[in-house]
């Protein structure tokens, strides 16, 4: 470990095929031991940092640096990086045991030992009886935990998950995450993992990067991402909001007013001093959770909205509904409350009067 | 591949139509081999195995054949691991040095085999190589390297790069990756190749006579008998050849299919 | 270099260097270096025996003025193309059924149809020739058949002849490299085609024909090249038909000793080939190219 | 010291497995023999190794002077092969063998030879004819078979023509022989290149007379199949080949090599090449051609490139 | 459409591999224009059902009916079906264009009208400007929406889906999600969606179809499978779920008493017959669902246990509370509230009183 703890860097790096740039100058500081997860929308670069990072395409500008050496030119092979492919990239010749004991082959460890870690990766992904397979005869579940267990029976100090989960059902998935979280902490293993899943994102990550057109828009907790999102894109794109617009108009302390097109709502800006400092007159939005949304009694301080129900969804754990405010109802808001067995007492058609703390409401720049 | 029922009947009839063309003109000189042939007529009544005996008499042929079987073998071997090796290599880019690699590897093959013949001749005459069993089987190698590597390269082609990557990922050196992840994966085509490549090597005259030193190769031999018509020997050993050489496809069957294809089945 | 080329390169700059080299030294030594010695007879001329180590141009401008040579050259290319046709024709349905074979069945049958190359060439023609033949085989069982009342002098000693006795002979050359891409294209993609109601010919025709292109081509090129380089054959069976481009190559070696004019001639085939070849590389790679990293 | 080493090109029949095996014992000498199959190949080869790949080569009397020309030759010394005094009245003295002596130098032995005839059906030609001028006769008109030849195709014509050097042509000559081979065109039914092709057109069709490019080994041939024919050799002079054994200039034991050239003038040895080939040999009187037979031996001619470009024209004429 | 109104019927469907047989005999029956999703753990026979339906491998027994005739015999190219692979399957020598134009094309469509499809197809795949790009130059996502694209083109009777938008982010799955919805309700398309993702399996499926182990385990609507589990696997894998192990204790009209180590448990029975009749004295368990436990006033009629607090993590919307309940708190649950941005006002360790109302606790058979 270097005395700044930082592992890996990527400075300026970019991407460009023909005339397209697929990923604009990217800064990014990995810290050794961190667990950091990227979200992005599908084609924002996910896979292309990876890939850059793990050296299989050279980046078209920009440093790409371990323990503050450049790595640029560094083989693939002589990277101390093990990767699980998007899609998989199991060798067809060989049983799942062989795929999994490659890495451990090529560097020439006895047959035994190689047989043991094997066997133990093979019983943690949950495969052992399907050693002696091929993947062609595997499900695609199957095959992308053959892909885990061959990166992880490395211990690599750098390990690359493309979407390393995604074929799972969420028992296994869950499982999987708590296992991955396990090897981080036991060898303090640095994880760069691609996700879907804003849950596992935020179960399993240090830090959240998420992405869009090629830039990293904000690299921090999964709280920080949550509440303090930096962006409207991101306030949008990290887990359900709601945001109404409208102008900045009124500044006490931490708190500001917004007037939008269902009222004045008071927000909360929360030490950020870009926010803070933000003048009046300023277009921003007003951002919410839907489960921060409740109906009956409001505390003190909170926003207050009348609306109709026009659409309620069970949706497993939560119901959704989603309510039309304002002049004509054209301001549609969504309210996400636990699910009952019976249902949740309400219709569309009924209207509700709806509110949420003013902590609860933070401002966004638009 | 799949194909409807009646499809593959279609294909059935006319892969026997093919069998037929390839081996129609096998049967004359094997069925001939096992009886006595007068004024240009088989004699049905009178089996014999006389060729054969007259085949083990015959040193010339024999050594030939000897000689013939270790160019052959001694020339796929280098033209696999050459070919084999340039197709990794020009595989790796399109940069205009590869295709010039390309074009150097297929001259030999599609020029004239008396260009070859005599460009190698004067070659080893001029740096004082001696002629021998040696140049015969450069000569060979030169000539069917453009065949290994072009089967081999369009193999190579159709293997997912993602494997080669997944491959140096995992800590495997480059010669490792070959090894362990290409090799398996080209053995099909590198075994065809060598078939080919030695029945090129097996039937090449020109380039032989030219560098050969004083040895000769059944084809020269052969050639060399057109002149005053084919002992009845010859058929015999052709038939022979046949024979053994069909033995040694069938064993070679049972390890060239790759195993994960027969699990797919079961 | 491409992009994605590079992680095969991949190692070092050192290693490319020590690469190279090696990849280049053998084809250069015994390839560049003895024709490149060779070629420069194509700029002499002779007298009676003698060689007029003088540069001239003369060689190549004869091939174009002398009215025997580039008819026969083209000739000589169509029966090869012909030829090159006739085996993808006839190979590609074997390569198909191979192909659509499981397991051990489809390696057993294709070395089955190698095994005959390994029958000396020479012998097979004389039994071709005689099989072809006016009472040859061939006549007789069509005759028998009633399908002709005469024997047909249609397959032998003509350029028939030399099209079917090279067809025979070379047909494993097209068989295999069609069969080894056949084998590669996944299974999947087929499934996809007949699920959007793709025929067993539209899927055919547009899905397994562009992707076995690679192997098509490398088929066609063996064929081609090795037609091109038999000079037996059309002699043998081809009549008064089989004067190929090969023989008057061959024949400047011998009776004629005009090394430098054979020279400037097999320099114009390996061009105009080659061109053949590249052209038809591209074409097979782009299918091949495209399907690499989907 | 090392064995003695003999290095030898030649065709099939000339130096059989029997004989080198005989020779070997008898000089202790080491003998390798590569076998050819056109005379192409054998300049190929000996001028691409510039002599130096072989001792002895054959080859035969009209290919030999472009070998003499280009110094691939040694010259011997008939002291060495005292059996060419035994050889056949006509090959005895060489100087009346055209082509072998360049300058008093003896620079080839003949060793076989044959003729070019005329094959005919016994059945069908009677009287036995005597000339090549046969093959015009409207009589047998589609029942002739030539060969596809430009070069012999001239020269034979020649001779029937009654030409003294049927293998330098001047113009006029060449005309008037490209004349009488468009005639000969309209008489023949085919033209075939191989001895084998010859039968079998002659089994399927109605054949009278061939002219014999394969010589009376070709007759043998098809009497073997059953079919009832003769040979002559025509009196106006038959074309023959004569295949001679020649030094390299790159001869390493020249000693050695000459011995080789004596070993196979023995009776014995003739007697066999021509029971076993059909060929005539230069030591022991074989049926190949009578000793009145006018033999011509090819030589070298005066435009090989032009006879095969009129030849051409021959085929293509109406 | 048939009278029954049943488009898709198996009857007794199996599949073996060699000795391993992977399906067991299947019952399912498919009604015209049904949303049906397939759930399961990575290897359950999901993509083996599919398949089979598509005409991909052949059963090894039973019957399928398509409108009641046999089709186990009828080749792939003439089943109304169109598929989305779970490894997409595109053509690599053709455009994104050429491969969603595909099904068009192979139907002698004209190529202006292919062309209007393919484009409009494009457009809602989001995927317009990479009409001209071949699959390898795609992101992983952008190759799923393209096998999307081609299998909906086509406006088959039946689209089988094999995790369609697993490779999507949250935002464009949900884009997706109501566009595959359009199309349902626009051309009453049936559907047969494979997926893990169990809010997506709600939000979409008419019905839901819970397998494991070559089995159907449940097929039902997404409130009864969510809260009428028939089996303690659905009850475990279908959403959290704090299942507590008793014996029946007492019976009184719809409602269950369980004895358990954390107490006696009221549980509702639901007029589920199976249910309703078990005898006292069985193995049972409670199932109540995390975000039904609260702490604070109980209602009347609830269940309350006492507990530390041993973990409380943040998972965006909600966070998840455990904690140790029962004797020496051996017995863990999971509590699942709703996030506050100041975070929930609970910590590791606090004793805490929780309780559920008996109506949110289902009795489920062990
Ligand atoms: N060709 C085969 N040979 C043997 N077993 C196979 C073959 N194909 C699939 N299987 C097995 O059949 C079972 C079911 O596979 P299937 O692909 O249907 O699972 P799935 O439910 O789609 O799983 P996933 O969610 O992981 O895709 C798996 O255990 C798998 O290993
Ligand atoms: N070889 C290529 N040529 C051109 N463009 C490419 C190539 N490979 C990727 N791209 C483009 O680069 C962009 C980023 O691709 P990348 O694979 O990094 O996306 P991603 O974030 O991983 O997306 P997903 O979640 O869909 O996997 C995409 O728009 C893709 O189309
Ligand atoms: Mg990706
Ligand atoms: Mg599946």
């Amino acid at each position: 470990m270097t005395t700044s703890g930082i592992l890996l860097e990527l400075q300026g790096v970019s991407k460009t095929y023909g005339a397209a740039k697929v990923l604009e100058e990217v800064d990014l500081a990995v810290r050794d031991g961190e667990f950091i997860t990227i979200l992005g929308p599908s084609g924002s670069g996910k896979t292309t940092i990876l890939r850059m990072i793990g050296g299989f395409i050279p980046p078209s500008g920009g440093r790409i640096l371990l323990e503050g050496k450049d790595i640029v030119a560094l083989p693939i092979n002589r990277r101390p990086f093990n990767t699980v492919f998007q899609d998989y990239a199991l060798f067809p010749h060989m049983t799942v045991a062989g795929n999994v004991g490659y890495g451990l082959r090529v560097r020439g460890e006895p047959k035994a030992e190689i047989g043991r870690r094997v066997k133990e990766a093979l019983t943690l992904v949950q495969l052992m009886e399907f050693a002696d397979r091929y993947p062609s005869q595997l499900s695609g579940g199957q095959r992308q935990r053959v892909a885990l267990a061959r990166a992880i029976i490395c211990q690599p100090r750098l390990i690359l998950l493309d979407e390393p989960l995604a074929a799972l059902d969420v028992a296994l998935r869950r499982q999987m995450q708590e296992f991955l979280k396990e090897i981080q902490r036991q060898i303090r293993t640095t994880f760069l993992f691609v996700t879907h899943d804003q849950e596992e994102a935020i179960a399993m990550a240090d830090r959240i990067c998420v992405m869009n057109g090629g830039r990293i828009l904000q690299l921090g907790t999964a709280h920080d991402v949550y509440y303090r999102p930096a962006s409207e894109f991101v306030a949008r794109f990290f887990g359900e909001n709601n945001l109404i617009e409208g102008r900045l108009e009124e500044s006490q302390g931490e708190w500001r007013w917004i007037a939008t097109a269902i009222g004045r709502l008071r927000c909360a800006v929360d030490g950020q001093v870009e926010l803070a400092t933000a003048p009046l007159g300023r277009r921003a939005f007003a951002a919410f959770r839907p489960e921060c949304v409740s109906a009956g009694t409001p505390a003190p301080d909170s926003n207050r909205v009348e609306g109709a129900v026009t659409q309620v969804s069970f949706g497993g754990a939560s119901t959704s509904i989603s309510l039309a405010v304002g002049e004509g109802g054209r301001v549609p808001l969504r309210l996400r409350w636990p699910s009952r067995a019976e249902g949740v007492s309400i219709q569309p058609g009924q209207r509700l009067s709806a509110h949420w703390r003013a902590a609860d409401c933070r401002l966004v720049l638009a | 591949m799949t194909a409807s029922r009646g499809a593959m009947a279609a294909l059935a009839v006319l892969t026997g139509f093919v069998f037929l063309l390839l081996y129609g003109p096998l049967l004359l000189p094997i069925v001939s081999s096992f009886f006595v042939v007068k004024q240009g007529a088989m004699l049905w009544d009178q089996p014999t195995l006389q060729a054969y005996g007259a085949l083990t008499q015959n040193d010339g042929i024999l050594d030939a054949l000897r000689n013939t079987a270790m160019v052959g073998v001694s020339a796929v071997v280098l033209s696999l691991a050459i070919g084999t090796g340039l197709a990794l290599y020009v595989n790796g880019g399109s940069d205009a040095g590869r295709q010039f690699l390309q074009f150097l590897v297929f001259l030999p093959f599609l020029l004239p085999p008396i260009i070859i013949g005599l460009s190698l001749l004067i070659f080893f005459r001029e740096i004082d190589f001696p002629r021998s069993l040696v140049t015969v089987i450069i000569g060979h190698t030169v000539f069917v390297l453009a065949l290994v590597y072009r089967i081999v390269l369009v193999r190579l082609q159709a293997l997912s790069r993602s494997l080669v990557e997944a491959s140096y990922d995992l800590g495997a050196s480059g010669w490792q990756t070959f090894r362990l992840v290409l090799l398996p994966n080209l053995t099909g085509a590198m075994a065809g190749a060598a078939v080919l490549a030695f029945a090129l090597s097996f039937d090449e005259t020109m380039i032989t006579i030219l560098v050969t030193g004083t040895q000769n190769t059944l084809p020269i031999r052969l050639w060399a008998m057109m002149r005053l018509g084919f002992t009845p020997d010859i058929n015999a050993l052709v038939t022979l050849i046949l024979a053994f050489t069909t033995a040694l496809c069938l064993v070679a069957a049972r390890y060239l299919t790759p195993r994960e294809l027969l699990a797919e089945e079961s | 270099m491409t992009d994605a080329a590079a992680p095969i390169a991949g190692p070092g700059r050192w290693r490319d260097l020590t690469l190279a080299t090696a990849a280049y030294l053998l084809p250069v030594i015994f390839v560049l270096v003895p024709l490149a010695a060779f070629f420069v007879y194509s700029f002499f001329s002779v007298q009676g025996v003698q060689l007029v180590q003088e540069p001239t141009l003369l060689n190549y401008r004869r091939f174009f003025a002398d009215e025997i040579y580039l008819p026969v050259f083209l000739k000589t290319c169509r029966l090869c193309l012909e030829v090159a046709g006739l085996t993808i024709l006839l190979g590609y349905p074997v390569a198909y059924l191979l192909a659509a074979l499981k397991g051990r069945k489809r390696y057993v049958l294709l070395l089955l149809l190698l095994v005959p190359l390994l029958m000396s060439y020479i012998i097979k023609i004389y039994a071709i020739r005689s099989i072809l033949g006016g009472t040859g085989f061939l006549n007789r069982a069509l005759m028998w058949l009633g399908l002709i009342d005469e024997p047909s002098m249609l397959f032998v000693y003509n350029l028939n002849a030399v099209l079917l006795t090279l067809t025979v002979l070379l047909l494993p050359f097209a068989i295999l490299p069609i069969f080894l891409t056949l084998e590669r294209i996944p299974r999947r993609l087929l499934e996809a085609s007949y699920d959007l109601g793709g025929s067993g010919w539209q899927t055919f025709r547009l899905v397994i024909l562009p992707l076995s292109l690679p192997g098509v081509i490398a088929a066609a090129t063996f064929v081609f090249v090795l037609a091109l380089g038999d000079f037996l054959t059309p002699q043998m069976v081809g009549g008064q038909s089989g004067f190929t481009f090969g023989r008057i190559i061959f024949s400047q070696f011998g009776a004629a000793f005009n090394w430098p004019f054979g020279a400037a001639l097999s320099a114009i085939l390996a061009v105009a080939v080659m061109v053949a070849i590249v052209i038809g590389a591209r074409f097979g790679a782009r299918a091949s190219t495209r399907g690499r990293s989907a | 010291a090392q064995a003695k080493e003999l290095r030898i090109l030649a065709w099939q029949g000339y130096a059989d497995d029997d004989w080198v095996k005989e020779f070997e014992q008898k000089t202790g000498a080491d003998v390798s023999v590569v076998f050819i199959g056109t005379d192409d190949e054998i300049w190929a080869k000996i001028k691409g190794s510039e002599g130096k790949d072989f001792d002895l080569f054959a080859v035969n009397t009209a290919q030999l002077q472009r070998y003499i020309d280009a110094g691939l030759t040694t010259a011997y010394d008939l002291d060495k092969i005292p059996n060419l005094k035994e050889a056949l009245p006509r090959f005895r003295d060489l100087t009346q063998v055209g082509g072998v002596m360049r300058d008093g130098k003896v620079y080839a032995i003949p060793l076989c030879f044959d003729s070019i005839g005329l094959i005919y059906d016994t059945d069908k030609v009677k009287p036995a004819p005597t000339s090549m001028e046969v093959l015009w006769d409207p009589k047998y008109k589609g029942k002739v078979l030539a060969y596809d030849n430009g070069e012999h195709n001239f020269s034979f014509t020649a001779l029937t023509l009654g030409i003294q050097d049927p293998f330098h042509l001047t113009p006029e000559q060449m005309d008037q022989v490209k004349q009488k081979l468009i005639a000969l065109k309209h008489n023949v039914l085919s033209f075939y290149t191989t001895a084998d092709e010859a039968l079998q057109i002659y089994q399927n069709n109605d054949v009278a007379l061939i002219w014999a490019n394969y010589g009376q080994q070709q007759m043998k041939a098809m009497q073997d199949a059953g079919a009832h024919v003769a040979y002559i050799n025509a009196s106006e002079g038959a074309l023959a080949w004569l295949d001679t054994w020649a030094m390299t200039s790159g001869v390493q034991d020249k000693d050695l090599a000459e011995q080789w050239v004596n070993f196979v003038l023995q009776k014995k040895i003739g007697q066999q090449l021509s029971e076993r080939t059909g060929f005539g040999n230069t030591v022991v009187p074989a049926p190949s051609a009578g000793e009145k037979d006018k033999l011509v031996w090819l030589q070298l001619v005066e435009d090989p490139l032009k006879r095969s470009d009129l030849w051409n024209e021959i085929k293509a004429a109406p």
